[in-house]
């Protein structure tokens, strides 16, 4: 019952947030703070209460009783639909990373001046509510459920509070993610219709459906169902479009939760879905994967490289590093993969941080065109410090989570396939150009002739106490992930090696 | 014609009386006040008849044939002419016609209805769909000022006429193929007459289905249905959209089932290439259209196109025993589709009533700020007809895909998607519209007064979300049907 | 009646014929009184065609059907010489071309 | 006292971290103290260590904790201290002290004084990390960290775009080589299954015969790393450019510690390069042919920093020539001795800058001996250490390593002439410098000499850069000993007497104008001649061409999206169609009449196609 309170609470926070906006126009991003820490801390405290976390056994994906929680209630009996929540290791590294970022993207807009503050506060929470539901959910209908209701929150997030062609931004995603949704529903059903005939019963559950006889081409179809709609959202390479239009015009909250939060839901898809359910055609589906995900590290570098506006490079880098996933998934082995949830989680801050950075520049300068920026290291020293430790570690600097899981993604690429590592290592080379660029455009060089002339001497303000408080944690969570990783590794161990120990019982047939 | 099959004809019987009631009421004074009264007062009637004759569920005549799965969708036409009743109470007031005339209009239009749905001989289904068809001329050409309803009625009777006639043409032809009228007879002679003059029984049936597809304004035969939805009053376009084509479609899928059409593979072929052409034509019809009505027409295009995939799969399951799915799918699909039409046009009427300008969509920029409550209803059922989870349509799209995965109709399944693919851009363009901030006076905190209009659109709104996140007992419902 | 049985495919194929005779003067004509009289003539065509094929089972059902469809064509048509009243006060003329106001 | 051994990086970076945070409210005085301090422990703790290791030379291990495990991988933060750690932590830390206590006085004027030395600082830290790594992942960390350092400082005057064009120039070149390296590692790993350096090598000796290909690629990967790193050829353009950053940055990273981080890593991993001699050949021909265009370019140089830029250039192509031999100590100890003179070089050169109001063209400065004395000197013991004149400190490194060249088996004789011409070389372009600016007519007048925090530094690198040569490094049980008996005296006598020749040429041509070159500079071959070596060989023209033009080209191409047009094209089917039917809606009845017809047809059609088939 944990994980449903959990789901209600930022529900019913949302609701409140919505009506307190009558109590005053500052009362709302209160609540929804005070509803996402709630959140945090009642799931901290049931956590407490169990076995600590290393010693996770290994949690039999087709065993629900192993799980560190499982949560099962009947829904719609005649298909066999039932709201099946369970926790595990990865599941719970990403509902706590949902519940950080939230936080902080709060935080995040703290100052925004937005209309109608108090039904925006209701939409972060709601989105929020959506991804832990997806992180959290096992029963397949439920999960597509989950899979489209946090978009809804978001679309109005960028629709209604985005830039200037926001409307298109918004349609744009809500298209490109719905109708990949689609996608993966027909997969989904088609599937069950299988297991049907294979067992006869009718059953959504993750558990039952996890390996069901099929046929060779069967498998592959519905397997490419899931993979287009994980890939669609992760983003990888062709179905990237949406991300960089979504990204510059959501307002900072959004793209913050976007880029921390909502690509992760993709790689999750894949690695608790794509690959388990569908491990042959996986398997020989996964040089195509690969190539993919190396084709996105260095497209997205490359791309990031030319862009002048200030969000849109950062959302072609999470495009790039996302690129790193999808190899790390793909090359299946243990080392790959807690690469690939390292990046998840490291990625998370890092793009969170320099979105937040793009938000206050976009506060203070009112546009994000690097053209009208430059030199803004002399006005603001602290947001240039702190801009510049997050580029570093968006280049993969070692001692920084980035690096970790980028070194962890190309050694198990190495043994599985090293030219497509060769690909993929081309993506640290560009990955520093463009980083370096964004520096060099925005804070660093002479101040731009547009930018002078719109300041006249009254200076910008540099970061205040909240910024810096906000900013510090995400830059001692780096620090940590990038010194001492295991923590994290320990969490997702047991559920990599049982997905690995079931997938490599069903490939040598 | 014994004690119990009268009691069988209950919902029949009370409509009748109301419109003999009504007349005599109008003979003494004109009183639109208590004419409503009336009305309302023989739909609740009617509702309990319907109830009351489900004990009696029984072939009556060759003419009916009453049975459970026919009450329920009496009882839904009768739900929806309620809610027509209630929406029409004060569209076209202020003109202060003679307003009597409409109310009877539109019981008869519901008593022709519901014998449509129960009917099982083609003469019952001739005069159902005649008497529902000729009293809706009338209401849509209602309001004597506006030179639109008088087009959408011209063309809505001149063109329906000829598919009455093609439909009739249609059923001599099968008349003449296999010598008998009631559905049964017809399915069970036409093996033997398909042996002996299958061109006849043939284009019999093709034009029967010519005829009813106009009614279901599916793709060759769509063109009215944007005109005559835009021109008459909301009101009766929510009852043509809703009752109307809900009608037909029961009255389609009892003479596809009993007169045994599934079985003729050209019969099937012709089905689903105007299955395919009205998803993909209703969705790109739709893409860039201002006007809500409108809008509404085509998307209802595509969604007929959507249920004849359930017809299509029939032939398929049925004979693989997956019969109880298919009833299942079509119950839930139409009581989804009737539900969430009726929520839209709810709060179109309300909204703009009979202001055809005001039915544009920028008369719906920043609703959201102006009329919160009214922009979620329409919100939500956009959602539900765009298939988005949590809403009815969504459980009625996961119907058609089990039944198009069920059946192997990749082709349809494709157009499905693709259909729906294309939905999502012009649902969402209202509810981008409805969001707008810019422009809008925003004000926050101005309760309009909760008026009528507004219960029934909360009521509409809270049974599209009901259905659609706890479908469990309403699919335990209609399995039993 | 054994005087006269002609074959019933001969009195189909004429009613078919009445019937796309029927349909064309629908589509050609624009006055909508001329409009009204091609739908009379389409319904007629399907009631002879009911008839014959009453005829040909010996079944009275045929004539009923043709009943029907009188009464039903009288009741449309009454409908629709009412509304041509109505299009003549308000459009000035019974061209139906003129009543395209609403497109797109 | 060696468990101590991680406070040594650890001070340094708590000092970079402290002057970070609180950079804005310290006085200029405590923030000098701090970072000078904080690398003066340093150096002080490790001689102290280096004392107890001298004494029983026992190398140790030190594991902090285990930075990741994951399946088989599992490297820890973990130090490894011996012979060759100690040489480079006494080289980083004491002449990084030295510069440190310079830029106190090089950069007083500078607003973001306390930015300086948390930078300065922490770069000390990455280096010394990187010296001291058990494991080639904590390496590859000092590696990056170093890089990331070099790019902070050479861009440390951001004002100016150029600066941020070099410093950016500098970081994109050295990772294309930290990339290459990866690759090595990753290699390494799958093979050999761990990345301990120590362990590694072990099991590589086990697992690998000499010749294998498999070391061979990851020899020539390291390589890579190696190369970029320091500045080698093909991957030296960045360092002449680094030259934007302030001078005493120049001299502790472009010549006393990061460059040498290549040779460090060769040097450190010998085990494997032993195992695939033909990757040592190809790191003596690296070295050979890098300081020989080096010294070329370094002669026609008119900056003064570009000259001692190329001058370290071809230094480390000597050390890269010593190493590809195998003389490894050799090539050790020329590294500890270029450190001591380069170092020197560069501070002299910072001072002339500073006192001579940013002026960096020699041929604007004149006659300094008068009026810079200590300067003067410097530069005169830095030069000869650098031409490698008899007894100084150059004279002994440089000679070992032409010595044991000469004894290599096979191409021997030849890498040892190639030597020597660069030996000649690098006598001619050093004294060329000292002729040019300190002899000759004042042209520009310096304002004062150097201050005493300037001067101090400067004494004591001329100390060690005369009395470097005698030093032993304790390196003797790190390396193999050196194969192969002694050559003819001869060969020791020609590689004393060509610096000697190098120093007259230059005399003759610069001071006394005796040899009058201006014929044949002024020649058509001349001055093509001149252009193409002043140009760096044309290696960074050609670069320029062929990749970094090509990818701005490549990502403006692709700037706005070319997969978008795809989407585009879907979005334009769909309006098309649209546009088509709405059209069709007329609104004409008789239209929709005709559209009924036509229905009605293709239902018929398709209903009659099979009855008609079976007839």
């Amino acid at each position: 019952m944990v994980m449903v309170n959990l789901i209600l609470i930022l529900l019913l926070g949302g609701v409140l947030a919505m009506l307190s906006e009558r109590l005053g126009v500052n009362v709302p991003r209160r609540v929804a703070l005070a509803v996402v820490l709630v959140d945090l801390g009642y799931l901290l405290s049931e956590l407490a209460g169990m076995p600590a976390l290393t010693q996770l056994q290994a949690p039999m994906p087709d065993d629900p009783s192993t799980w560190l929680m499982h949560f099962q209630a009947q829904w719609i009996p005649a298909f066999g639909i039932s709201i099946e929540l369970a926790l595990d290791g990865i599941s719970l590294l990403m509902v706590l990373l949902t519940l950080v970022l939230g936080a902080i993207a709060v935080s995040a807009s703290w100052t925004d001046v937005i209309v109608k503050r108090g039904f925006f506060e209701a939409n972060l929470l709601w989105t929020l509510a959506g991804v832990l539901g997806v992180f959290m959910a096992l029963d397949l209908f439920l999960f597509f459920l989950f899979w489209e209701v946090m978009l809804i929150p978001m679309y109005f997030m960028i629709a209604i509070w985005g830039h200037e062609n926001r409307g298109y931004a918004a349609m744009k995603f809500f298209i490109f993610t719905q109708a990949s949704g689609l996608l993966m529903l027909v997969a989904t059903l088609v599937l069950v219709a299988v297991n049907h005939s294979a067992t006869g019963q009718w059953s959504f559950s993750y558990f039952d459906l996890l390996n069901t006889p099929m046929a060779e081409q069967t498998a592959h179809w519905l397997m490419l169902g899931f993979f287009i709609a994980f890939v669609v959202k992760l983003p990888a390479f062709p179905f990237h479009t949406w991300l960089p239009d979504a990204h510059t015009q959501a307002p900072t909250a959004g793209s913050v939760i976007l880029a921390g939060i909502l690509l992760k839901t993709g790689a999750y898809g894949l690695i608790r879905f794509a690959v388990p359910l569908f491990p042959e055609a996986a398997l020989n589906f996964s040089f195509t994967a690969m190539a993919l995900g190396a084709a996105g590290v260095v497209y997205g570098a490359v791309l990031a490289f030319a862009q002048t506006d200030f969000k849109r490079l950062v959302a072609y880098s999470s495009v790039s590093h996302m690129g790193f996933v999808l190899l790390g998934v793909y090359a299946w082995n243990e080392l790959a993969l807690q690469g690939a949830v390292m990046q998840m989680v490291a990625h998370g801050f890092s793009t969170a941080a320099l979105f937040m950075i793009a938000g206050s520049l976009q506060e203070r300068l009112h546009t994000r065109d690097m053209r009208e920026m430059g030199g803004l290291w002399q006005q603001m020293p602290r947001m240039g410090a702190v801009a510049m430790f997050f580029v570093v570690a968006s280049l993969g600097l070692p001692g920084l989570g980035n690096f970790v899981a980028e070194f962890l993604v190309l050694l198990g690429l190495f043994q599985v396939n090293p030219w497509m590592t060769a690909v993929a290592a081309l993506g640290l080379i560009t990955g520093a150009i463009y980083s370096l660029i964004l520096m060099q455009r925005s804070f660093q060089g002479e101040i731009s002739a547009t930018l002078s002339s719109k300041l006249e001497g009254h200076g910008l303000a540099d970061f205040a106490g909240r910024e810096m408080v906000t900013m510090m944690v995400m830059m001692v969570a780096l620090i940590g992930l990038g010194l001492y990783p295991q923590p994290v590794l320990d969490m997702a161990k047991p559920v990599l090696q049982s997905l690995l120990e079931l997938t490599s019982a069903e490939m040598t047939p | 014609m014994n004690s119990s099959q009268m009691m069988a004809l209950m919902p029949i019987l009370m409509l009748s009386l109301t419109a003999v009631v009504l007349m005599i009421q109008a003979s003494i004074k004109r009183d639109q006040g208590v004419a409503w009264w009336i009305t309302g007062a023989g739909f609740l009637l009617a509702l309990w008849g319907a109830g009351y004759a489900r004990e009696f569920a029984q072939p009556v005549t060759i003419l009916l044939g009453v049975d459970d799965w026919g009450l329920f969708f009496t009882t839904l036409i009768l739900a929806a002419s309620l809610v027509t009743l209630i929406l029409s109470k004060d569209t076209f007031s202020p003109e202060g016609e003679r307003k009597e005339e409409y109310y009877l209009l539109l019981v008869l239009s519901v008593l022709g209805a519901v014998i449509l749905i129960q009917s099982s001989h083609m003469a019952s289904l001739l005069l159902g769909m005649e008497l529902m068809g000729v009293a809706l001329y009338g209401m849509i050409a209602f309001p004597e000022k506006g030179e639109l309803p008088l087009e959408a009625a011209i063309k809505y009777l001149v063109l329906s006429a000829c598919a009455s006639a093609m439909l009739l043409f249609g059923f001599a032809l099968i008349y003449a193929a296999t010598g008998d009228l009631s559905y049964g007879g017809m399915g069970a002679k036409a093996a033997v007459a398909y042996s002996q003059e299958p061109l006849v029984l043939m284009a019999g049936s093709a034009m029967i289905l010519a005829g009813l597809g106009f009614k279901l304004s599916v793709v060759p035969f769509h063109m009215w249905t944007p005109d005559v939805y835009q021109g008459a009053p909301t009101p009766v376009t929510g009852f043509l959209a809703t009752v109307s084509k809900g009608a037909v479609f029961v009255a389609l899928t009892r003479f596809f089932i009993e007169g045994q059409l599934y079985q003729y593979s050209s019969l099937i072929v012709a089905l689903s290439a105007v299955a395919v052409a009205s998803m993909l034509v209703g969705n790109w019809l739709a893409l860039r259209q201002e006007n809500i009505k409108r809008l509404l027409a085509y998307s209802s295009i595509a969604h007929f196109g959507y249920l004849l995939i359930v017809l299509i799969a029939l032939s398929i399951i049925d004979n693989a025993g997956g019969g109880q799915l298919i009833g299942e799918a079509i119950t839930f699909y139409l009581a989804a589709y009737i539900l969430t039409t009726l929520a839209a046009f709810t709060v179109v009427a309300n909204l703009a009533g009979e202001d055809d300008s005001k039915s544009m969509l920028g008369a719906f920029d920043g609703l959201f700020w102006r009329n919160p409550l009214q922009a979620s209803a329409l919100m939500v059922a956009l959602l539900s007809f765009a298939g988005i989870p949590l809403t009815a349509g969504f459980i009625g799209k996961f119907y058609l895909i089990t039944v198009s995965i069920q059946s192997q109709l990749w082709l349809l399944l494709v157009a499905l998607v693709l259909g729906s693919a294309i939905a999502i851009y012009y649902y969402l363009r209202i509810i981008f519209a409805m969001s707008k901030t810019s422009g809008a006076t925003i004000k926050t905190g101005s309760r309009a007064a909760i008026g009528a209009q507004d219960i029934l659109a909360i009521l509409l709104l809270l049974m599209v979300l009901a259905l659609g996140s706890w479908p469990q007992p309403f699919i335990a419902f209609a399995g039993g049907l | 009646m054994e005087g006269l049985n002609i074959p019933l495919n001969h009195i189909l194929l004429v009613s078919s014929l009445l019937f796309s005779i029927g349909m064309l003067g629908l589509m050609i004509r624009r006055n909508i009184i001329f409009i009204l009289m091609s739908l009379e003539v389409m319904l007629n065509a399907a009631a002879l065609a009911f008839v014959a094929a009453g005829a040909h089972w010996g079944q009275p059902d045929g004539q009923i059907i043709f009943m029907l469809i009188l009464s039903i064509a009288a009741a449309e048509v009454a409908v629709g010489l009412g509304l041509v009243l109505q299009v003549q006060r308000r459009f000035k003329t019974l061209d139906m071309d003129s009543a395209n106001r609403m497109r797109g | 006292m060696a468990e101590m051994v991680w406070l040594v990086p650890l001070i340094p970076l708590l000092s970079s971290v402290m002057l970070m945070l609180c950079s804005a409210n310290l006085p200029r005085l405590l923030i000098g103290l701090l970072g000078v301090g904080s690398v003066g422990a340093a150096a002080l703790l490790t001689l102290s260590i280096g004392m107890d290791f001298l004494a029983d030379p026992e190398p140790f291990q030190l594991t902090l904790w285990t930075w990741m495990q994951v399946s088989n991988f599992s490297p820890g933060i973990a130090f490894y201290f011996d012979g060759l750690t100690l040489v480079m932590m006494s080289v980083i830390t004491g002449v990084g002290f030295l510069i440190h206590l310079f830029s106190t006085e090089f950069m007083e004027e500078d607003a973001s004084y306390a930015r300086y030395f948390a930078y300065l600082n922490m770069f000390v830290a990455a280096m010394l990390i990187l010296v001291m790594a058990d494991n080639l992942l904590l390496l590859y960390l000092g590696w990056e960290g170093v890089g990331v350092c070099s790019y902070l400082l050479v861009g440390f005057w951001y004002q100016n775009s150029a600066n941020g064009q070099a410093a950016r120039k500098a970081f994109v070149v050295t990772r294309i080589g930290d990339t290459a390296m990866a690759l090595g590692l990753l290699l390494l790993f799958t093979e050999l299954g761990t990345l301990d350096i120590q362990s590694m090598m072990a099991v590589a000796n086990q697992q690998w015969q000499v010749g294998d290909t498999v070391p061979l690629i990851a020899c020539l990967l390291l390589l890579g790393g190696a190369v970029g790193k320091s500045a080698q050829l093909p991957l030296h353009t960045w360092l002449p450019d680094a030259m934007a950053g302030p001078t005493p940055v120049s001299a502790l990273i472009h010549a006393a510690t990061m460059v040498t981080a290549g040779v460090y890593l060769i040097a450190r991993t010998h085990d494997l390069f032993l195992l695939a001699p033909i990757s040592m050949m190809v790191v003596a021909l690296v070295g050979l042919a890098t300081s020989l265009m080096a010294a070329f370019t370094a002669l026609m140089q008119s900056d003064i920093k570009r000259i001692l830029a190329y001058s370290t250039i071809s230094q480390i192509g000597y050390m890269f020539l010593a190493l590809g031999v195998g003389a490894w100590a050799a090539g050790i100890f020329h590294l500890m001795t270029h450190a001591f003179f380069k170092a020197l070089l560069f501070l002299g050169s910072g001072a002339i800058i500073h006192y001579l109001h940013h002026e960096h063209d020699i041929f604007k400065m004149g006659g300094l001996r008068t009026k810079m004395p200590v300067t003067f000197w410097s530069f005169m013991i830095g030069s000869a250490a650098l031409a490698a004149l008899p007894m100084t400190s150059g004279f002994f490194s440089k000679d070992q390593i032409l010595l044991q060249a000469y004894m290599m088996p096979g191409a021997g004789p030849w890498l040892w002439l190639g030597g020597l011409l660069g030996a000649l070389l690098t006598a001619i372009y050093s004294f060329r410098l000292v002729f040019v600016v300190f002899f000759g007519e004042a042209k520009t007048e310096p304002d004062g000499d150097t201050g005493w925090r300037m001067a101090v530094p400067l004494v004591m690198l001329c100390g060690l850069a005369m009395i470097g040569g005698y030093f032993i490094i304790p390196v003797a049980d790190v390396f193999p000993a050196v194969s192969g008996e002694h050559p003819a005296h001869w060969v020791e006598y020609v590689s004393i007497s060509v610096p000697l020749i190098g120093l007259l040429l230059a005399y003759l041509i610069f001071h006394s104008r005796q040899i009058n070159m201006d014929t044949l500079v002024n020649s058509s071959v001349g001055q093509l001649l001149r252009r193409f070596w002043f140009g760096g060989w044309g290696i960074d023209w050609l670069y320029d061409r062929v990749f970094v033009r090509p990818y701005y080209l490549l990502s403006g191409l692709m700037k706005n999206e070319p997969i978008d047009a795809i989407y585009g094209l879907i979005v334009a089917v769909n309006q098309t169609f649209n546009h088509w039917l709405a059209e069709a809606q007329t609104g004409q009845m008789r239209w929709y009449i005709l559209s009924m017809v036509f229905g009605l047809i293709v239902l018929l059609t398709l209903a009659l196609q099979i009855p008609l088939e079976a007839l």
